[in-house]
């Protein structure tokens, strides 16, 4: 480690610093600033640097105040096992430490990785276009919302949504639909699906999107996707529907249910639980292509005539096309991409199926032992479920999450007697703890 | 060097309706699922593969101007890797203080660095930042009664604060440069009305300079009762010498994938946080992070929140090594990091055959091929080992080569940077047209791949 | 594709005798040190340059004769890696239960795959092992009364066989083979007598051939009271089919790096760990682990112990993952993978326009480059993107390509390694005399850097 | 992941084994298997396959049995804290997953690791030629005795080491040098150091190679090295000296006290505790060049002329001279070399030379601390002290040792009455409490 009293990631000694002050002509680094008095700065923030040691031992404190507990969570951020692979391989400096492929002729092998990324979108959507990241499933979301305005031929400002959209996802869609003038209405759910009558009744030529989701977020299975499509087609509205990669490997495909937008979580694959850290899915159909928001990978050819991987179709990009552009994001999650990428591809398509039908069975298995104990009923819609289900409670939700979390267990209170539980293989270990602990607080 | 796609490797299909273990009914499931299989062996050795065929920051010098590509210390991956840390969003506060700890650690980084009063980690990228930022300077004015109209950005600001204001609904006014580079003070005062919502400034701005009349920038636009926004972008420059809430800044965001060295990942993710001064704190999203009297930190919703720009909590591995290197620069660090950055910046602009317009210039500046094409140039750059600079941008110089070393680089590393540049730029038409050569792909045509776009390997066998 | 030595990039001196904080007396130090003085960020570039100047399994195939270079499962790396399990070899076994748990895990484990009854971990390396194990002969004859002076070794065995036989003190006898590349029965009866203290074999051995006479051998070198050692080289050929115990061996090492793909660190850490039948148990090393009845873990000091091979307990690191890797095969796991071993060795070899003289083979086979020179076509191969075999060795095989694919190869994989032995073979003299060119270095000259010897980067500049 | 019910990492699918199969010319895998039926074994070893998740979860259970203590401990495995670096580098696939560097042309970034591992170790100790490593301290101590024996002209056949070497070292040394004929004899100790009287004495034309350690088992620093090489120059004994990476930083250069060999722990940089993994160092002077063992690294040039890389002088080994080798290893300890060399190109001089006079001024300050708590006396040695040094204690140490681990505190019991402390930067933020736990277990 070079001596300094400065940035330890700074190479200067004290010699080299002065023979470049020197070259520049300047006696002091002071010098090159240009920052009048009135507005400079002392440079006493009051943070003490500490070493590599030091910090890593403070944030190992830190984060050990975290209480342990086995999580059956999931609303939106879902935790599949991520092989080791995924790290090892996504962690490579080449990888990790690189920037945005500007120069493809240095950059071949991050761009065949989002490339690939983007084909694997394909296979599970079964749509032709998929761009290779947005930020997380709200954002994308918001994005198709954006898209669905700009292609829509005739008038209109309403976004249709599940009622039972998770708070934080409306937000972000009511955010980014506002500068536009959109507005989000909801549309009533019939026992955790979509009421297809009422949203019959609502849809009609004010409507621009139609959001459906599938699993949805109380975990039920969707039934009659085909007719939201078929509604969408006859309104002249987007139909956009919300999923996620282990989900699209084993429910209706989305082409084949009429949606002409996917978005939704592609993070459940590739990431560890990450406090939320997400991976927008966005899919669709060539007739948008040029209004997809985030960067597209595509195969073009190099003066040898070999193939080659580039960015493509930049124009929709706000660096070329400033207030036009189709969207403002720039920086996105490709490195996120590239680990779900790495995860699909280690389970494969056997393994992803396989993944998919626990997700099922897990789910109903357990719901069941909980209904078995007095004071739950579960799961409180009669349908099929995906990874998680909803319970009703005789004793107020709050009071139970509580006394599960004592016995080490974390899951959802989303109303005043209803409970959300979550399970996946990381989880299915510990169904018993859970049962147990359930039983106790009743 | 070329690897094929894990399509053309090996590929299986899995019929799914109609099995009959299947857990579903066939009208819930689809009907198969095709992707690529192949063991791990197989797939470590595509991946190491496609990674060596890759530019990286550990690779060599990477003086994109305006990315900031500084080195990404390796123990923050190994912070950020705590198994104690990966917990869910929702979990409750009393079971989640360490991440939350870390949250109000940060946030009160931040405020300190950029003079702010209260800053939120939740937007996920720098641009997130921007359009956060705007959001709340639109809801400040709502909150008020007085709706505005416009958002004033310099011609030589980031794409993205033109898409963010207009994602945002407000019209753009494009405020030319003076002669020197800088904002033009007639122009900004002629601009500014009671529909100036926000001015949106970077600085030092795209060209290294740094605003010198802020304090008169400042007041003219809040004399009309618009906001000041601070992209954030060239931080990088003024750690430890300026910040932003001492010069008149009412919103900033910060991009800690360039100023506080979290690895970018082949374009993200990153983070982008904002910082505002007290009188717009109520606006940020919710939830924010606060320190109780006990020392416990606890959630809670600012008065008049936005609500959220992320669906959770924003990118927490990149927030996490966000703090790691605060930690380790502190004061002597960040103040140490920004001279250097500004140090090598100015000896490598020295070093160059090719004019620098503008000055004194900071972290980054843009010298100027002339008649010559910067692209050209820059693609020509890749046959010396480095990468480029950013070129053709700002557009106020003309054949732009935007030039930001950061601090990491040697004086032998610049050296070798520099003979790059004037080696190229001293080469025959015909060698700078026909580069690279010695790269994995020579030349892209880009307009053909524009034209005829193939975006999956489905549509590689149409 | 040149990479300068740390000491060419930064160096620089400190001076130590003399300073005023020093804690010592100048008496007691050195004058001063000097050493490379280099960044993170530098340094970061450099192995990751470095690396990229470096051929391993996860670039392509690496079919190594007696190598057996497999691929090393990623997560075994994240399970050595856990932070409960740094623990110090002093401590006191209550305290390191786990360790001493993995420890005794995978003794049985292995004792049941070798068919042995007792195993010790502490051998750092395959040579450490066959010394162990020809320690533990020693003082077993010893402990009889009963000194011999001899160890009988084939000759297509091993180098380090015959290297570990003279270091115990033992003269070596080395056993012709016979027309078919087997063990010579009829020699081996010459052999052996009172003074017969071992004979070391390799089986399937160095070219494939499973010595169908073994338990003949073995009662040929029991009958004279001689032990039979087992070279675990070849164990991959076997894994299911077929255990040492079962065989008439009394002693036996498993190559951990090989068999049960712990990565092989550029030359090591391995871990040679040894099995001995019940006979043996009393002289292994000291201390090994075991089970009380109580469930809990236990060291103890075998009877007639030979004491320590290795100043702790071993490669550590490298035994927990041998453990991961036999856990995530198990039965089917194990077998599959000696048969896939044998399978691709005979798919390949099936490919191949050189003769293969021997057979059957199993998991490696010996081609013959006949008249012309199998370093030159080794050569040649490197410019096709694939690592050669193991060339001229065993001597039994004149220019001899030992070619050992293992079970990671697909069959896509080894038809592109056939065609580049193809290639290489049927290339004009003069290709492969130049050969490679195509690669980071040119051919070296070995012999004047054999005679000029520069061991440091003090000797460049001499 | 391919779907195979055998090895996972065997990437044949049926269809692939079948065609394989039928261009072998067989039917089944079995029949490729030329094993006699009386020594075929049928598969089964009665261990079940798990799942990669199932395995982690497995051995974390497991290493959680160790007690979490904070270890005092030394005695010849040392800790010290191993930047982040060391791992990111050292794991890259390129260089762990590679083999021994028989193909040059191909490993030049390994080769040219070692070389610059060499170079360090030839700086640190001033002998011109270190080899690329040793299995761990006590293998290079047995080495450098069969070296000894090669090298020495005259008859003779002990080998001298302090009575106070540590007990497993010194086993393994009888171990090797047993086939040799030599003899491993202890010479006695004066307050922690070598008697220096008592060893002119021992010393004599049957004397082989003298050893002696800096610092010494017990931590104390000898005093009088150039004495002993003296001794060693007159009786034609090979001088050994035994040492390790921090300590050689800053102690008296071995050429300079004339030692002919040095020996000892590199693992001190470069690995963390590892449960007694280790590297060991192996340096000589040019004369014994031919008779090193393990592998050597050396320059030569290419085709072009240019500058490049291989192991050299390999007609040393094994592979090539079979019982005439120098040695038999040949898997050696590679991977912890490049480690170690990243870890010391990491701190450079000063922060190597500062890491040791920290491992003086931290033992001395402890030593003490522990001194003034009634019913210890620490040091017992009058001597300067590198990292560890030995209490006395009125209690019976083995008491002492059960009462500070239980309270979360491992340190050494060496003798009835005598303790053995060592800290390091990776425990001195605990020295309070192990004081207070010695303080309770008085």
């Amino acid at each position: 480690m070079t001596d300094t009293d400065g940035s330890p990631f700074a190479p200067h000694t004290a010699e080299e610093t002065a023979a470049m002050l020197d070259s520049v002509g300047v006696d002091t680094e002071a010098d090159l600033f240009d920052i009048p008095d009135e507005v400079a700065f002392d440079g006493n923030f009051g943070i003490e640097p500490r070493s590599e040691q030091a910090i890593r031992g403070e944030m190992q404190r830190l984060f050990a105040r975290n209480d342990d507990l086995t999580e059956f969570m999931g609303r939106g951020h879902y935790s599949h096992y991520v092989p080791s692979l995924v790290d090892h391989l996504s962690d490579r400096a080449e990888f990790l430490t690189s920037y945005t492929q500007y120069q493809p002729e240095i950059t071949q092998g991050f761009l065949q990785a989002l490339f690939e990324y983007q084909s694997m979108l394909v296979e599970l959507t079964g749509l032709p276009v998929a761009n290779c990241s947005m930020y997380d499933g709200a954002t994308a979301l918001a994005e198709a919302a954006l898209l669905a305005d700009r292609v829509r031929e005739t008038s209109g400002q309403t976004i249709l949504v599940p009622e039972l959209l998770r708070e934080g996802k409306r937000s972000v869609l009511e955010n980014y639909v506002d500068g536009a003038g959109l507005s989000v209405e909801s549309y009533p759910m019939d026992d955790g699906n979509v009421d297809r009558e009422a949203l019959v009744d609502l849809a009609g030529e004010e409507t621009v999107m139609i959001y459906a989701e599938n699993p949805t977020v109380r975990g039920t299975i969707e039934e009659g996707l085909s007719e939201i499509g078929e509604l969408a087609t006859d309104t002249e509205a987007v139909f956009c529907l919300g999923s996620d990669l282990v989900a699209l490997s084993l429910l209706e495909e989305p082409a084949s249910v009429g949606a002409d937008v996917v978005v939704g979580e592609a993070d459940v694959l590739g990431l560890p639980t990450s406090y939320g850290m997400g991976l927008g899915i966005f899919a669709t159909s060539d007739r948008f292509l040029r209004q997809v928001p985030g960067r597209l990978v595509g195969v073009g050819s190099d003066v040898d005539k070999r193939r080659a991987y580039t960015l493509t179709l930049q124009t929709r990009e706000q660096h070329i096309r400033k207030e036009r552009a189709t969207s403002n994001i720039c920086t996105n999650q490709a490195w996120v991409a590239l680990r779900a990428a790495i995860h699909i591809a280690s389970l494969g398509p056997d393994g992803l199926v396989d993944l998919a039908e626990d997700c099922v069975r897990d789910a109903a298995a357990l719901a069941e032992r909980v209904d078995d104990i007095e004071g739950y009923q579960a799961p409180i819609h009669d349908r099929h479920h995906f990874r998680e289900f909803v319970v009703h409670t005789d004793q107020p939700a709050a009071a139970i999450t509580a006394d599960v979390e004592a016995e080490g267990y974390a899951i959802h209170a989303i109303e005043d007697h209803l409970l959300q539980i979550c399970l996946t293989e990381t989880t299915s270990h510990a169904t018993d703890g859970l049962v147990d602990a359930l039983q106790e607080a009743a | 060097k070329h690897e094929p796609l894990l399509s053309e490797k090996d590929t299986s299909t899995v019929e799914i309706s109609g099995k009959d273990e299947s857990p579903l009914p066939d009208d819930l499931t689809r009907d198969y699922l095709t992707l690529p299989s192949l063991s791990e062996p197989e797939l470590a050795r595509h991946y190491t593969r496609l990674s060596q065929m890759n530019w990286s920051i550990d690779s060599g010098p990477y003086p994109l101007g305006s990315c900031t590509m500084k080195y990404n210390p390796k123990f923050t991956e190994d912070v950020a890797a705590d198994p104690n840390a990966a917990i869910h969003p929702d979990r409750s506060a009393r079971s989640a203080q360490g991440n939350l700890g870390l949250l109000h650690g940060l946030q009160e980084y931040l405020a300190t660095i950029g003079g702010m009063d209260a800053v939120t980690l939740q937007p996920p990228a720098g641009a997130a930042g921007e359009f956060t930022g705007i959001l709340i300077a639109k809801a400040y004015h709502e909150h008020h009664g007085n709706d505005r109209s416009e958002v004033i950005i310099p011609a030589s600001a980031h794409g993205t604060n033109f898409a963010t204001a207009a994602m945002a609904g407000y019209d753009v006014v494009e405020l030319p440069s003076d002669e020197g580079g800088r904002v033009d003070l007639e122009a900004l005062k002629a601009a500014v009305s009671d529909e100036t919502a926000a001015l949106m400034l970077t600085n030092p701005n795209t060209v290294g300079l740094f605003e010198r009349d802020i304090v008169e920038i400042a007041e003219t636009v809040h004399d009309v009762g618009g906001l000041l926004y601070y992209d954030g972008a060239n931080l990088n420059a003024l750690l430890g010498r300026g910040r932003p809430g001492d010069m008149g800044f009412d919103i900033m965001h910060y991009n800690v994938h360039k100023t506080f060295a979290t690895p970018h990942g082949g374009g993200g993710p990153g983070a982008g946080p904002v910082g505002v001064v007290d009188d717009l704190a109520a606006f940020l999203p919710t939830p924010r992070v606060r320190e109780t009297d006990d020392g416990d930190y606890e959630r809670f919703e600012p008065a008049q929140s936005i609500g959220k720009v992320h669906g959770f909590a924003g990118n927490w591995l990149v927030v996490v090594k966000a703090y790691a290197y605060i930690a380790r620069l502190g004061d002597a660090g960040l103040s140490d990091a920004s001279a250097k950055a500004v140090l090598n910046a100015n000896y490598l602009a020295e070093q160059l055959e090719m004019d620098v317009p503008y000055g004194p210039f900071h972290h980054e500046f843009a010298a100027t091929a002339g008649d010559r094409d910067a692209a050209d140039i820059a693609k020509r750059m890749l046959d010396f080992g480095v990468h480029p600079p950013t070129t053709k941008w700002p557009e106020m110089v003309p054949e732009a080569m935007l030039t930001e070393p950061t601090e990491i680089e040697s004086r032998r590393t610049l050296d070798t940077l520099a003979e790059a540049f004037n080696n190229a730029y001293s080469d025959t038409d015909e060698a700078i047209e026909t580069a690279p050569s010695r790269t994995t792909a020579g030349r892209i045509d880009q307009v053909d791949a524009a034209r005829n776009p193939r975006l999956s390997w489905q549509a590689l066998d149409e």
